[in-house]
């Protein structure tokens, strides 16, 4: 059996991986590796995606996979590029360098950074579940704002996180990348056809993938599917993609619902008041707009 | 072929008689030499690699994991802070036991930020599981990094290897060098070949967590690996000499008059060269000196120098670094494994000061005399 | 032979460094071992800097900087303002100077000390103030302790890659060579 | 070089120490059994099944297969009992059940 | 006396530093003081200028001026000014975090992107001279395209550097920062105004200083300004701001002269061949096109 | 107050009394309840102070290095490789003699990963210039915080320090707890006030570049200092004790039944205390044995040591981590200053591999029937 | 009093860790020396995991695992199919499981082992399945080594910012003392 | 503890170690002369000049000041001999001369 209505049928990231129950992170790199396949090495960040997966004596890849440290995927994926070309075994191969959103907006982006910069040809994914989840649910730059997490608490004086998100797709795409493109579980298909296109493209290509953490998001794991349509819908986490610096939405949300459905389904926003929702959903219109003010238009040069 | 090169091209060359293919480098004082002429080469076709202009020493460390797991030979040179932004990673390349060979331009660790001469960038990443090895001359230089290769390959020992060498004192100083011929190296050194590698075809995963359950394990197995080195080292040593001809001491320690010394000065690197000088003066006086070279710094030879001790009357470590609040790290290791003998230590030349026939002279009549034991060298 | 040690000063950029170098592999070519090397500095372009080529017969183990030198070689003499290029020298050390003035001239008094205009040929051979190189032809004739074939095969090896410059230098060291024979 | 073997709760069985910790057997963790892990575990009611694939795309856990009739089945072994299957089922053709021991 | 022509008189980068004669980036920090004037906490990097400005115990700076590491000026100047702020010291201090651009596009862009992700109250300047001077010219991520350095010669088989430059400004600019500006010497008086306006905001702002390095470039110490005029002229670099998202040109270049004019004056460019002229040409019409696209428009989002 | 709360929310306790003001921290295992810890009390406004959530350990340096130099007393967490990820930092801010105070919940490093036990990410630091003291308990945590400060800030010693807590074995362990006032700490410990700082009415260079004809003296200054801070250690307990009531040993070491003791197990952290629960079932049983637990690893107190061990026939050196190729550095270290004393080296307690009464009893039994030297504790 | 030790049986996310510093906490109340730790691993939610809890009457100095406790709590019995909650036990062990079943159905025969149905308990007074406080009602009931006034004082401490639960959890654990006091 | 003062080309005076290596003497590089490095003298003629400032502004070095009678002057004490100053002068109001020794 190959494909189950245009999905593989094939599992690179196999079953009694130790993810928790419901983990959107562990959905999406199921899914990522469908689509990558078989021909595809991949270099992965320390997060929970790689304690879950290799507890030695055990692994839950198929495919050749490689852990170095918390803020090195990028430039482990490097030396494999440079290494295959080096011996004539660059063909044919895809390299998807991997890490959560503390390995990949915060420590690991100055890697990431240089690697774009040379213009590797491998494919990055951002796995994003906004917090330091593997030790425990702190912030990241990826947190949304006014999220608690352990570092960022919902206190007496402060409320949870502060500052935006970082905006990581942008600054990716401001490197002169042909391919950058957010993704979530909510449209699989979507997803499928992101990373095949990632990983044909010449240069560093890098996607952005939404995942719902039950543990650090504080809902129900039955709920990582539905919060992960309420984020397209509420406009929280937009999908498109920027292909030679042209920016296209995958799915636009004319009329969005109130992010406040999508809050109220996690308890790391518990303790938002009514003025704070009304912050965050500023903050959510003002993002949208921008993304809208940009759409179809060559907004990023391309240097790739 | 005999020439006049600076040790950086010597290590350059090494890299390139080794037929390294991935070189992953980012420049820091005074290693910089060596990624240049590398990327001489490269960028004129005369080596057959890639180079990757990495953004930081960690992410150099970081892509040769990336390269070496590819099966493709992988090498880089750094110093001083950029050895030091490695640091993470060092342990790392030997815990998954990647033969990685890498130059160590030695420079004194800042702060004060400093770019000249000590060991105190290396010798302090002594516990990180890398075979260490110090330098005296440009002509050891391209000797010893294509045996790095062959000693880190090596399958019992599997470990990565650093070859160390003085900041300016060597890497800025040209002098007469013999080159080997390519294709007697490659006599010497075969194409590297490592079955554990990144292929699609069979797949394998590396890197996983170790638990409590296999970690202690595994750490045991590197310190055997360690141990295995010291004969890999040896047998290296003395069939590159069957080769070409030159050999340093058995490989772990090299003695300079030693056979009959009652005092002698013990060191690593350059300042060897300088006590050596010393000891040939002071013999024509008719005064029984010796010198004590330690190539190999990790593995740690005790047996060798225990027999190199054995007829000395007192012996002098210099340290060219300092374990602040302790001591010299050598001098330390050295009185652990010696406990009858008189052991006199000096810490030397560091960030740049130099040692001079001066210094030596005072040490050895130190020894001579026994009055003062213990001196910074100023 | 015993040990030789030459040091020179120079500006940064003014190519002191290449000059030791290129004794070094002329004593080589003459059969010496040699060890060259440059003042670690931080020096920038401009600022004084000194480099310094050692000659034996045979492997020299020696390594710390040069303290008192056989031969001092002045390439730029308005240093002299600010460094002291008698330093550390014994009373039998030669001073050699790019100069046109006299040693007394330029307060060498007390020291073997000679000054050539090396600027000068060079400005005539070169057709700019290269002084490096050529004055080694300059340091050839006057100690003896490397031969001008051995140069000139250490300068084209040097310059290999750029074939005019080394015979414009060689010709500026024949004529050094040449004229400063005579003040051996 | 070890008196006892192992001291503690560690090392029960013997475990392969492969050189540099690599793992040579990909896919292995399947030898582990999440399914303990679970507290619900969803029922398919196969007759309700409409067959439209979701919930054999929304596991995490891949637990969900295809049998050789073409029927959507659940794989206890790993299955933890998120619930996102029973949830996303468009037909409600998926139960809950506490698990009992 | 106080200001002559606009530009103050004080001197906070002291003569006696050992710059190389005619070097761009002092002449750079020379007006950058100036105009940030005495009540400036300095955090520098490694690179030339804190090598020839502090060999101990000399220094030419008349500010207080910190140098850590290489890698970490912006982290060490997030840590001013939260020390300042948690002992209400905070007002009326400018603090820069200054590097090369070693330091600012490679090694030490991770600080960066993290303080900037913070929001600390600090201005970053990039004094970009296109290499690693410090070490010897070694190839960096800003270098030119096709420039010769010590680790990108002018090979047989390879001719300088291969990469585009890293377009390090708008990397910036899409972290979502209200003011983000290049400036040349060839304009101090834009380069005064730019410098002031930066330290005026309220949270991270970034300058891009171009800077002639003669040493590396090989050309002449007496044409620093010349080339700093002819990079403007050329529009190899442009001077604009991107001031609350929105790029304008401050010396907007109608007609351009060829880029040849610029390349011919520097060593470091004699080797390029007709054919790579040409797409040097290309490289930097392209990146000027793409500023004239997006002029005058919203074409960042801003957060902060 | 007495109370029951976990080891690290007594490391954050310590920092909170100690009037920290700015805390740039990064989250890592099994350090990470220190931030958090400390994030509640900043977010509740219990704790007048910063943190800043910087992107990477090297930066959590760096920013120490900035914040201290406003004058701010200043504070962090990490482990393992966040450890040595800082670890290029760590000898700048000993060099620039920042009084730096760090946690360190040790855990062994990568590869391969491991989020547990050991000692080797501090101790292969040893050399860096920082004051290490490695605890015991979660009361001495709390108190050897606030006596961090004290020593760090001292005018003779003005050098970091880090206060090693071995992972999970502590960190993550609740128990009983005597929480000081603020008031009586606040008279052991003035408010941070340091001439040299950051300040535009007195602008002063921070980080020079020094040259080698000062660079030696400077780290010559810095050991002056290490060798100084063995008293104000000293002192700094001695005082803590008058307030307090608590002591632990003279400071540097402790000793557990050694009055009489002919064997002796020496080793630092939690260990000691499974160390001295056998010891005292042994002395029960008539045995002369004791603990000797070494807090202060540097400055390495020699003087104190060797006092200690004048009575012993034997003693046993348990090391929570190798140097790879050589041995255990305390073993190493002990043994290079006891020349006459009979050494027993042990490799413990590895990457979480537990250390239990039982290993404690075969070390013991080692020393009594002097047949075992050298083991691996698995 | 020697030293006393307890292990608990639960589930990442169950809160066995709560129950080990809550019972710490309240033998602290009851004058003793204390010592509760989880097991350090890195299990995910649902997956099974210990604590544990050392009580003794002075400072307890043993920092090594507990390998052989005299007591341990199993808070999910459906975790019995996968670990052996019996390993080191001693033969005099206590073995508590929240079940409706008896010991020897769920197979805990040559062990001192008793069952009582928390779960149902916490379901009628909480409304939720929250077993962990509410189990340490009956293990202060079946051994008397901590008083329930002291586990009263220790829920409070613990949930002061949760005032509701703390109530609830006090309540069950009353109910479950009293239902297991007879148990004793 | 040491013998010698010092061994080598070092320390021939004494510095001053503070503590830390930090410098309480902003700006004391101005002991330093980099005049020296000069290969080529710029010299201002004072009666071409049109005091416009471009020299004082484009120097790297700020070896140009005004003087007391409002003439721009080269300090040459700092001068390195870059040579922009001669170059930019609008009005070549600046010659260069060859430094002699
Ligand atoms: C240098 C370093 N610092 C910190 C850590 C600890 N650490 C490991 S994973 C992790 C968090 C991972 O967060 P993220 O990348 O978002 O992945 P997630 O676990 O959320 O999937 C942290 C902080 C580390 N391993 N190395
Ligand atoms: C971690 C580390 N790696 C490398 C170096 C060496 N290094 C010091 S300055 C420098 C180059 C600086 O280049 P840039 O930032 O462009 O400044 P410039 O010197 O060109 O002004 C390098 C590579 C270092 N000090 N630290
Ligand atoms: S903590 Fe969150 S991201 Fe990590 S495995 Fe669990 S659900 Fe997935
Ligand atoms: S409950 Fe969750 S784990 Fe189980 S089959 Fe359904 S989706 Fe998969
Ligand atoms: S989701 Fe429901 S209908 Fe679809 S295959 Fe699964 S059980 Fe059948
Ligand atoms: S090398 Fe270049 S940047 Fe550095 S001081 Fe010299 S001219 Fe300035
Ligand atoms: S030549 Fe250069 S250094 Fe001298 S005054 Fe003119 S600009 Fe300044
Ligand atoms: S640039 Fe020329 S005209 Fe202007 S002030 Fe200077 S010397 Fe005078
Ligand atoms: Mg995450
Ligand atoms: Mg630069």
């Amino acid at each position: 059996m190959k494909d189950v209505k245009g999905i593989s049928y094939d599992e690179y990231f196999a079953s009694g991986h130790r993810a928790c129950a419901g983990c959107g992170e562990a959905l999406v790199l199921r899914h990522i590796m469908k689509a990558a396949g078989s021909n595809t090495i991949v270099a992965q960040a320390t997060g929970c995606m790689e304690v879950v997966s290799t507890p030695y004596p055990q692994t839950a890849w198929k495919v050749p996979w490689v852990h170095g440290a918390f803020e090195n995927a990028a430039a482990i994926a490097s030396g494999i590029d440079r290494g295959l070309i080096a011996q004539g075994k660059r063909e044919g191969v895809n390299i998807i360098a991997m890490g959560g959103d503390g390995a990949s907006f915060d420590i690991g982006f100055g890697a990431l950074s240089g690697a774009m910069e040379r213009g590797h040809k491998f494919t990055y994914i951002a796995t994003d579940n906004e917090a330091y989840m593997n030790t425990g649910v702190q912030r990241s730059g990826a947190t949304f704002p006014y999220a608690s997490t352990t570092t960022s608490p919902d206190g007496k004086k402060i409320h949870g996180k502060q500052e935006p998100k970082k905006p990581l797709a942008f600054i990716v795409a401001a490197h002169g990348l042909n391919y950058v493109a957010s993704m979530s579980p909510a449209n699989l298909f979507d997803m499928k056809k992101k990373v095949e296109t990632a990983l044909s493209r010449n240069h560093t290509t890098f996607l952005h993938a939404y995942c719902v953490c039950p543990v650090g998001w504080h809902c129900k794991s039955a709920d990582t599917m539905e919060l992960s349509r309420l984020a397209i819908q509420t406009r929280v986490f937009p999908l498109y993609e920027i292909d030679n610096g042209v920016l296209q939405f995958n799915q636009k949300v004319e009329k969005p619902k109130p992010v406040k459905e999508y809050l109220e389904l996690q308890g790391r926003f518990r303790h938002v008041n009514e003025e704070e929702v009304e912050k965050i959903q500023k903050y959510v219109n003002d993002r949208y707009d921008f993304l809208l003010s940009i759409e179809g238009k060559k907004a990023f040069d391309v240097l790739y | 072929m005999k020439t006049v090169i600076e040790a950086s091209e010597a290590v350059a060359l090494g890299a390139k008689l080794s037929r390294v293919k991935v070189c992953p480098m980012y420049p820091i004082t005074p290693s910089t030499h060596i990624p240049e002429r590398i990327s001489d080469y490269i960028f004129d076709g005369e080596m057959d690699a890639e180079m990757i202009h990495v953004e930081s020493e960690h992410s150099a460390a970081s892509a040769l994991i990336g390269s070496i797991l590819t099966g493709a030979r992988s090498f880089t040179a750094t110093s001083s802070n950029g050895f030091e932004l490695m640091y993470e990673i060092l342990p790392i390349l030997s815990g998954m036991r990647l033969p990685a060979v890498m130059a160590v331009a030695n420079r004194a660790v800042a702060g004060p930020i400093n770019i000249w001469n000590d060991h105190s960038d290396a010798v302090s990443a002594r516990d990180q599981g890398w075979v260490q090895f110090y330098v005296e001359s440009s002509q050891e230089c391209i000797d010893t990094i294509i045996q790095c290769y062959k000693i880190a390959e090596d399958k019992n020992v599997q470990m990565p290897v650093m070859m160390c060498l003085d900041g300016f004192s060597l890497t800025h100083v040209f002098e007469n060098v013999d080159i080997p011929e390519q294709k007697q190296v490659d006599s010497f050194l075969p194409p590297f070949k490592r079955e554990d590698i990144l292929d699609v075809k069979n797949p394998k995963t590396f890197g996983p967590i170790g638990l409590p359950d296999s970690f202690m394990n595994f750490k045991k197995q590197q310190q055997d690996a360690m141990i295995n080195a010291i004969d890999v080292i040896k047998k290296a040593n003395l069939d590159y000499k069957k080769l070409f001809g030159r050999g340093y001491g058995d490989g772990l320690i090299e003695l300079y008059k030693m056979d009959d010394a009652e005092y002698a000065i013990l060191a690593m690197g350059t300042i060897c060269g300088t006590a050596k000088a010393k000891a040939e003066e002071l013999r024509a006086k008719g005064k029984k000196v010796g010198v004590i070279r330690l190539r190999s710094y990790r593995p740690f030879p005790v047996e060798a120098l225990k027999k190199a001790f054995k007829k000395l009357t007192r012996l002098a470590v210099l340290d060219r670094h300092i374990s602040l609040g302790s001591d010299g790290p050598l001098f330390t290791e050295i009185n652990a494994i010696a406990p009858g003998l008189d052991v006199f230590g000096y810490i030397a030349g560091l960030g740049g000061r130099d040692v001079t026939l001066d210094h030596m002279e005072s040490v050895y009549l130190d020894l001579e005399t026994g009055k003062q034991k213990r001196e910074w060298l100023m | 032979m015993v040990l030789k040690e030459v040091r020179f000063h120079g500006r940064g950029g003014q190519g002191a460094v290449t000059s030791s170098q290129v004794l070094a592999i002329a004593a080589f070519h003459d059969g010496k071992f040699t060890q060259a090397f440059p003042n670690f500095g931080v020096e920038r372009t401009g600022a004084p800097v000194e480099s310094y080529t050692r000659i034996d017969d045979k492997h020299i183990n020696v390594r710390s900087h040069v303290y008192s030198p056989a031969y001092v070689i002045v390439l730029d003499p308005s240093l002299m303002a600010n460094v002291d290029v008698t330093k550390g020298l014994k009373k039998d050390a030669l001073i050699i100077v790019n100069s046109n003035k006299t040693p007394s001239e330029l307060g060498l008094k007390g020291f073997d000390a000679k000054s050539i205009d090396i600027t000068k040929v060079a400005l005539e051979v070169i057709g700019k103030p290269f002084v490096n190189i050529a004055a080694l032809g300059a340091f050839a004739a006057m100690t003896g302790e490397v031969s001008i074939e051995a140069l000139n095969k250490a300068i084209d090896e040097r310059f290999a890659e750029k074939g005019k410059i080394a015979g414009l230098n060689k010709e500026a060291c024949r004529v050094l060579y040449e004229k400063a024979k005579g003040m051996k | 070089m070890t008196r006892k073997e192992t001291v503690g709760d560690v090392a029960k069985e013997s475990i392969p120490l492969n050189t540099g910790a690599v793992i040579r057997t990909p896919g292995n963790t399947k030898k582990y059994h999440t399914g303990s892990w679970r507290t619900f575990r969803p029922v398919i009611d196969q007759k309700t099944c409409i067959k439209c694939g979701t919930c054999w795309r929304v596991c995490p856990d891949a637990a969900i297969y295809i049998d050789k009739d073409g029927k959507y089945r659940i794989n206890y072994d790993y299955c933890k009992g998120c619930l996102i299957c029973f949830r996303e089922c468009p037909v409600k053709a998926i139960s809950k059940e506490l698990e009992q021991k």
